[in-house]
């Protein structure tokens, strides 16, 4: 499952490859990059080829096999790889990488990043949380404590609060021997908010948000997801989904590499349009999300004014990851 | 058993066709062809990419690398297995001498070279002193070794995954990691390749265990104890000793590997990257395949360091998924544990229970 | 010397026609007819190996014959497992004891044929059918006890309770009486008698000729797995049984000449740890002290606390004039201490190791590195000054019979020429042949000036050997005898604790010792 | 529902699939075959119970996949360490590996997903209403109450029934229970494979009523924990039952003091610890009771 060559048989098109961190597998973020290159090798007329690792070692081979076959873009998928692609980009100084999620520390003419203000749209989410919890109680699921994963957390937290003074707000995290496959303890943990009292929990708990959706039907509160749409898996129990526009930074990427516009550094926010909820796109009234029913309009129509003051820079977020 | 050096090369060869390690392996690449074919897949082409991708040109450092932390701790495995001590905390070993290795070379205020030698000690120290804690709880509270060291790598690894989110963590970075160590903090690598001197130290080690095993009493000592600690406790060795001694090696060579993980590229402690390719339990295997011999033992570490490697290739170069060779890395195993005792049950009296460990006769 | 088959009358109640059964390697049974009447005491005796325990296992289900018939009250049976054999009547008490030591008798009893009540065990009825199972025959036993917990004499009787309580017809015994005092011995053969009164049929296997000539009616030996002679009791004598066991005459009873003891080597003053109390004694240079006593009255607790590998509650050990009470094992063997555990298998080697890997323990230090060639080397002269039977000295020691197995052992701890030898068991399940060269070496050890505790359940290797004889009983020294008085009769009588009993008659054969000790299981 | 009753549900649910596990675990103890691959064979009942909810649409009829497909897979150590006599921890680290590649390679082959398979079309088990139990004990799947039941059982069939004794006799001393016409190995087969039973329920209960999905490597050191619990339980089934409740409690604890401040790691290790604390006081009640053993076993 890992070669997905739709082309690059003696075609003479451009050729990209995708390397990502973990198996692409149900995590939507890795699911949206792999679309990005898939559509960018349609807009290009080009080839691709996607690599899954699974840790430290993997992640080296693959991106040291995908340096070998030199494509024109070497595309790479989360943090993991800043280390990775600083050592490549400084030895194959002709080879263009893509960093999508995060940079290198230092600057290098053949490496592009994007990078994406995730608690921007957070921020919205934990205000539509705000406004629907009724015990003034909010809650998170992350992974594990780190700096990336708080992001997922803190701006939920500050959102709520920002239009619901006195709210408060609780953050548990999965943890264990398989932090990012442990539905079990994930529903356990999302449980343990609700019993809590909190009635509104992001999910921000990789592959164990399906656990966390679970609760939230057993337990009768309501969530919030991460990358896709998970209000169609989940009917009736997710409100709206902070998305992360992976295949947008890719495909935006790849064509300003090829533009020759590498080298830089894109951030994506609410402006950008590289971070938005699901309740902000077109579709919204067929998402299946909660936000989409018309009690909720009023909801809606303050998270888009918070949003209109983000993007004019009149409301700023805190990046606990900064 | 002591290698006898004298047998010729035709004896050699013989001994290795004869061998159950072999048959288990080609039984088991038979089975993974079932799967293959079962699923739908061309056996003869992933098999092929398996093996270029593992010791093509592309893929022999990478397995070097690879082989670097499973040889590493395959051999540190089989030091306390060697006296019939099973060591289940390789992983908590592992990491505490990464992030023992991480902080020395953070802090210590010594020339980059001497910093370097000195993050070595200072992992295997940690390793060392932590498994030691594992043989105490057996020698001074009853618990015994394979569940006190399973219980404390846990703790361990929480401990590690704390440090480095927390006291020595890089500020700004979104991921759990130290910071990169100085500049020069880092083990010299083979040209342009990922091998590292690292591959070295964990052959000298590995090369130490053989000489000490073959040559010198105190490998006798040792592997007396595993053929019958009873035995070896009525002719005078102290088993409890031997067991603090035993761990005490085994969690320094786990230290090592946790320090040459960190001193190599990308020169930090990364919470849970030492881990998170299974190593540890890679290592377990090739040790218990090997009973613990130090020869088989590597050969068997080299071998999985080899499947890991190409299995990985082998899935860029087909649809096969990787998971296949860790398919047939099991199935090894239980072909061996199986037919080993086919041919040891001629040579013995059945007893009631097979409690008594697996050995082979001399290595691989 | 195979006389006809005796002319029986009436249905033999048990039959065995040309039982033949191979080992790899070994005939363990070749053609062997067996004819036991009804309501007799049928002895079968035969050297180590001669096949006497297959011939039983065959007749009990647990091995197949390859070839031959059994027949029981002269109907034709065939048994896959012992569960038929015993629904036929048949019940088997095996040369090891077959008890599970942490449940009660009862439940070791009714193990496998339960009473229930509700579909579960019913306890209650357990105890009490075999509380009255017991005193029907006179068997005292507690019920409720906890087997590990009864001395050895009363694990024999509920070996027998279960054989009654599964209604057996005909008893099969392997070797019941290794174990027992004489005084034990002899009430198990009148509750035989009694049994054999009832009806019953008893088929015993022993190696104490006093026993047959005593007890049994008739005797069958055995040979190289073929029957060498089918005998009356009454119309024969010790010397014939031996005779036909070995095919020779033995000389029954060798009494060795006596040391000239020198300096103490070992002082034990009071010492007391598990099953052992307040011990003292010496063992000096160039004298055998022997140590007589029923397994299980704390000779084995003695002598792992000598050796330092049993912690010493009190008292004090001194070797060569050393204090080592506190010492380790290793300190102690620096300090001049050998030792032959009883053992051989399970302490005294590593099966699985080579024949030279065994030879090299205690002599692997102190010689730089350990080659390969010098391993071998230091076997092969331990091999040929011993004669250990060896293909190899780099086959595993597991290859070895068990009287190499204990030749092997026996070489490598006298090769240490230290100044105290201490030797259990030395003969344990070793035939006549090996047992004289191991006597004649430790004659020879102690003629060199080295100090010999032995430690032996088989009296006449006791009063063969020893200088000195010390009884023990109960923990504790019940008595000490020199070298004249060490007789039969008054070793008996302090083994049993001072209780009074028939005197003893009979010769006693030399070539056996009991072949395992009650070890029970984990 | 107060924290309190919360915090005992949630440590009832967590415990569950050790619980069921440490069982099969102990019954093998109890026959004599020392049985490491209970995490292993979890996954692979984790994997069938998912796979056979799936295809049948019937939750009821994956636990029984589940349970079934465990214990075949039990079969291996089964035929390798008492028909072969094969190392039985040797057998159990490879079945540990072995079904982790293999349900991540089934998971692709079967449901060409990779990492985790869930859809709102898979039947889990639902949760029992029996709230005369209250909140604590109430509203659990069908298998947390069957675990209960199976503990019953498993104490009384042990102790009491005349298998359980020929169960015991055969751990204690085989070829006694060989020379009464009890099969050693017939009993040791039975066990594994009630041990295999058992796991696949442990397994189905975690994929079907702790949640409803299945993802690789699921069952995240449970069964170690199982492995463990065995030990500190004796291999008795209150014991073993006592010994999950401890770590159950120690884990939700630690979720419930990780929102007081407490770092992750810090409570993340606490279940670990406890354990191995509780492993210390119970040896060291048995050492002060049991006299000063030898170094060397004695045989008299
Ligand atoms: N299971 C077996 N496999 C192979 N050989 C065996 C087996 N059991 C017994 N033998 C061999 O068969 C022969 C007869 O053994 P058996 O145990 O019947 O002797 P025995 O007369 O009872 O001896 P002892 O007096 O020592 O008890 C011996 O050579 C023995 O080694
Ligand atoms: N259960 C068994 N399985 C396999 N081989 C056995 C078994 N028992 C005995 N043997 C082999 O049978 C042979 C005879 O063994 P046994 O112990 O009966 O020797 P023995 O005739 O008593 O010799 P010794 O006089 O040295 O005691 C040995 O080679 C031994 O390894
Ligand atoms: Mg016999
Ligand atoms: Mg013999």
């Amino acid at each position: 499952a890992a070669k997905d060559d739709d082309a690059g048989k003696g075609a003479k098109g451009k050729a990209f490859t995708l390397v990502t961190p973990d198996p692409v597998a149900q995590n939507e973020f890795l699911k949206l990059a792999v679309a990005g290159v898939k559509a960018a090798a349609t807009a290009q007329g080009g080839s691709q080829k996607v690599f899954q690792s699974s840790d430290n070692d993997s992640r080296q081979q693959n991106v040291a096999s995908a340096v070998d076959s030199a494509p024109d873009v070497i595309a790479l998928v989360g943090f993991e790889f800043a280390d990775i692609v600083a050592q490549q980009a400084e030895a194959h100084p002709k080879q263009q990488f893509l960093l999508v999620d995060a940079c290198t520390k230092k600057t290098y003419e053949n490496v592009t990043c994007a990078v994406f203000r995730e608690h921007e749209a957070v921020y919205l989410a934990g205000a539509e949380a705000g406004l629907l919890t009724k015990g003034k109680k909010v809650g998170a699921v992350d992974v594990l404590d780190t700096p990336q994963f708080r992001r997922y957390s803190e701006p939920f937290a500050a959102g709520a609060k920002k239009v619901r003074p006195g709210v408060t707000s609780r953050t548990l995290f999965v943890g264990g021997q398989s932090p990012f496959n442990d539905a079990a303890r994930a529903k356990d943990q999302a449980a343990t908010l609700a019993s809590g009292g909190a009635d509104q929990v992001m999910a921000a708990a990789a592959g164990g948000n399906t656990g966390v959706f679970q609760a939230a039907k057993g337990k009768g509160f309501q969530a919030y997801g991460v990358d896709a749409n998970q209000c169609v898996g989940n009917p009736g129990v997710v409100v709206d989904n902070v998305l992360k526009k992976t295949d947008v930074a890719v495909e935006k990427g790849i064509a300003q590499i090829l533009d020759g516009k590498g080298g830089t550094t894109v951030s994506y926010g609410l402006k950008e349009g590289g971070m938005s909820l699901t309740g902000l796109e077109p579709g919204v009234a067929d998402s299946a999300c909660l936000i989409a029913k018309p009690a909720n309009k009023d909801v809606l129509q303050r998270v888009e004014e918070l949003r209109d003051d983000i993007v004019a820079g009149k409301l700023t977020v805190d990046d606990p990851a900064a | 058993m002591a290698v006898d050096s004298a047998t010729g090369a035709r004896s050699v060869a013989g001994r290795a066709l004869r061998s159950p390690a072999l048959h288990s392996v080609v039984a088991a690449v038979l089975v993974g062809a079932l799967f293959l074919v079962g699923t739908g897949a061309d056996p003869i082409g992933a098999y092929g990419s398996v093996l270029s991708g593992a010791l093509g040109p592309d893929g022999i450092g990478s397995t070097l690398t690879t082989g670097t932390s499973i040889i590493g701790l395959a051999v540190a495995l089989a030091i306390p297995m060697r006296a019939g001590l099973l060591n289940l905390g390789g992983d908590g070993q592992l990491v505490l001498g990464g992030i023992a290795a991480a902080a020395t070379g953070l802090y210590v205020p010594l020339p980059a070279p001497l910093a370097v030698l000195a993050a070595l000690l200072a992992g295997m120290l940690a390793g060392a002193a932590y498994a030691a804690l594992a043989a105490v709880c057996q020698n001074q509270f009853g618990v015994p070794l394979l569940v006190s060291s399973l219980l404390l790598g846990y703790p361990a690894m929480s401990f590690a995954s704390y440090l480095a989110r927390f006291p020595l963590k890089e500020e700004g970075s979104s991921l759990p990691q130290t910071r990169r160590l100085p500049e020069g903090v880092e083990l010299p690598a083979f040209g342009s390749s990922t091998v590292t001197v690292g591959l070295v130290l964990v052959v000298l080690a590995a090369a130490a265990f053989l000489f000490a095993d073959a040559r010198t009493a105190t490998g006798y000592e040792i592997r007396m104890t595993g053929l019958n600690p009873r035995f070896a406790a009525y002719a005078g060795i102290e088993g409890p000793r031997l067991t603090l001694r035993l761990m005490g090696l085994s969690g320094a060579v786990a230290g090592l590997v946790g320090a040459i993980g960190v001193l190599s590229f990308p020169y930090r402690f990364i919470d849970g990257s030492l881990t998170a390719a299974g190593h540890t339990w890679t290592g377990l295997t090739a040790a218990l395949l090997a009973s613990a011999a130090p020869l088989g033992t590597a050969l068997a570490a080299l071998f999985f360091a080899a499947l890991d490697v190409g299995g990985l290739a082998m899935e860029r170069a087909t649809a096969v998924p990787r998971e296949l060779t860790q398919v047939l890395q099991a199935v090894v195993i239980v072909f061996l544990a199986a037919r080993l005792q086919l041919t040891w049950r001629r040579a013995r009296k059945p007893g009631p229970a097979a409690d008594e460990p697996v050995r082979t006769e001399g290595d691989l | 010397m195979t006389p006809p088959p005796e002319d029986t009358g009436g249905t033999p109640a048990v039959e065995l026609r040309g039982i033949t059964k191979e080992f790899p390697g070994t005939l363990a049974n070749d053609r062997v007819d067996l004819t036991v009447r009804r309501g007799e005491i049928h002895a079968l005796m035969g050297e180590n190996g001669a096949g006497k325990s297959t011939l039983m296992s065959v007749l009990y289900g647990l091995h197949r014959p390859d070839a031959g018939q059994i027949l029981l009250d002269g109907r034709e049976v065939s048994f896959a497992s012992p569960s038929e054999a015993i629904a036929a009547g048949l019940g088997m008490v095996h040369q090891s004891f077959k008890l599970f030591p942490s449940f009660t008798v009862a439940e070791n009893v009714v193990y496998a044929a339960e009473p229930r009540r509700f579909g579960l065990t019913d306890r209650a009825e357990a105890v009490r059918r075999v509380a009255a199972l017991a005193d029907e025959h006179g068997l005292a036993v507690d019920p409720t006890a906890k087997v590990a917990d009864l001395p050895v004499g009363v694990r024999q009787r509920v070996e027998i309770l279960k054989l009654l309580y599964r209604g057996a017809r005909t008893l099969i015994l392997d070797e019941p009486t290794a174990v027992l005092t004489p005084a034990e011995a002899d009430g198990l053969f009148r509750v035989l008698r009694s049994l054999t009164d009832e009806g019953r049929t008893v088929l015993l296997v022993t190696h104490k000729l006093r026993e047959v000539m005593e007890g049994s009616d008739s005797v069958t030996v055995l040979r190289d797995g073929r029957v060498a002679a089918r005998l009356r009791t009454a119309q024969t004598s010790a010397d014939g049984i031996a005779a036909a066991m070995t095919g020779r005459a033995v000389e029954l009873d060798r009494m060795h000449p006596a040391g000239s003891p020198g300096e103490a080597v070992l002082s034990v003053t009071g010492l007391t740890t598990d099953a052992v109390r307040d011990v003292s004694f010496d063992v000096r240079a160039g004298e055998i002290v022997g140590i007589a006593g029923v397994a299980g009255n704390g000779q084995s607790e003695l002598v792992e606390a000598v050796a330092g590998l049993r912690p010493v509650g009190a008292g004090r050990v001194t070797l060569t004039g050393e204090d080592v009470t506190d010492a380790s094992a290793a300190r102690r063997r620096a300090t001049g201490l050998a030792y032959v555990p009883e053992d051989r298998t399970a302490v005294g080697t590593a099966p699985a190791a080579t024949i030279a890997e065994n030879l090299a323990m205690g002599h692997h230090r102190g010689h730089g590195l350990l080659t390969p060639g010098r391993l071998r080397e230091h076997a092969r002269v331990l091999i040929e000054r011993f004669g250990i039977k060896a293909a190899s000295s780099r086959h595993p020691a597991g290859s070895l019979s068990g009287g190499n197995l204990q030749k092997l052992v026996i070489g490598r701890e006298l090769a240490h020429e230290s100044p105290l030898l201490i030797v259990e068991q030395p003969t344990r399940g070793v035939d006549i042949g090996a047992i004289q060269t191991i006597h004649d070496q430790l004659i020879a050890h102690r003629d060199a000036g080295h100090a010999i505790l032995l430690v032996s359940a088989e009296l006449s290797e006791i009063r063969g050997l020893s200088d000195r004889v010390l009884v023990m009983f109960e923990g504790g020294i019940a008595a000490e005898f020199p070298r004249d008085e060490a007789d039969e009769r008054r070793l008996g009588l302090a083994m049993a604790g001072g209780a009074p009993e028939p005197p003893v008659s009979a010769e006693e054969s030399v070539e056996e010792a009991p072949k395992e000790s009650l070890k029970e299981g984990p | 529902m107060s924290v309190d009753s919360a915090l005992f549900h949630s440590a009832l649910l967590a415990l569950t699939p050790i619980l069921l596990a440490a069982l099969g675990g102990a019954i093998c103890e109890r026959a004599g075959v020392f049985n490491i691959g209970l995490e292993g064979m979890m996954l692979i009942g984790c994997f069938s119970a998912v796979a056979g909810s799936w295809f049948t649409g019937s939750a009821w009829l994956g636990v029984l996949f589940g349970a079934l497909a465990s214990a075949a897979y039990a079969m291996i150590l089964a035929v390798g360490t008492i028909t072969l006599r094969g190392d039985a921890v040797v057998l159990g680290v490879a079945l540990n590996l072995l079904a982790v590649g293999l349900t991540g390679f089934l998971l692709r082959t079967v449901f060409g997903v990779q990492g985790t398979f869930s859809d709102p079309g898979l039947a889990g088990l639902g949760g029992i209403d029996l709230g005369f139990l209250g909140p604590v004990l109430s509203g659990h799947s069908a298998l947390v109450y069957l675990s209960w039941a199976a503990v019953a059982v498993a104490a009384v069939f042990l102790a009491r029934h005349p298998w359980g004794l020929r169960l015991r006799g055969v751990g204690e001393a085989p070829d006694a229970a060989a020379t009464l016409g009890v099969s050693p190995a017939k009993y040791q087969y039975a066990a594994v494979l009630t041990s295999g039973l058992l796991c696949g329920l442990a397994g189905a209960q975690l994929a079907l009523g702790n949640v409803t999905l299945f993802s690789e490597n699921m069952t995240a050191g449970r069964g170690w924990i199982a492995v463990v619990a065995v030990m500190l339980g004796r291999a008795l089934p209150v014991g073993v039952l006592l010994a999950a409740l401890l770590f159950g409690v120690a884990e939700a604890v630690g979720f419930r003091l990780q929102g007081n401040g407490l770092p992750q790691q810090a409570t993340d290790a606490a279940p670990y610890v406890v354990t191995l604390v509780a492993l210390f006081l119970s040896t060291a009640r048995r050492k002060r009771r049991k006299r000063p053993e030898p170094l060397v076993g004695a045989s008299s």
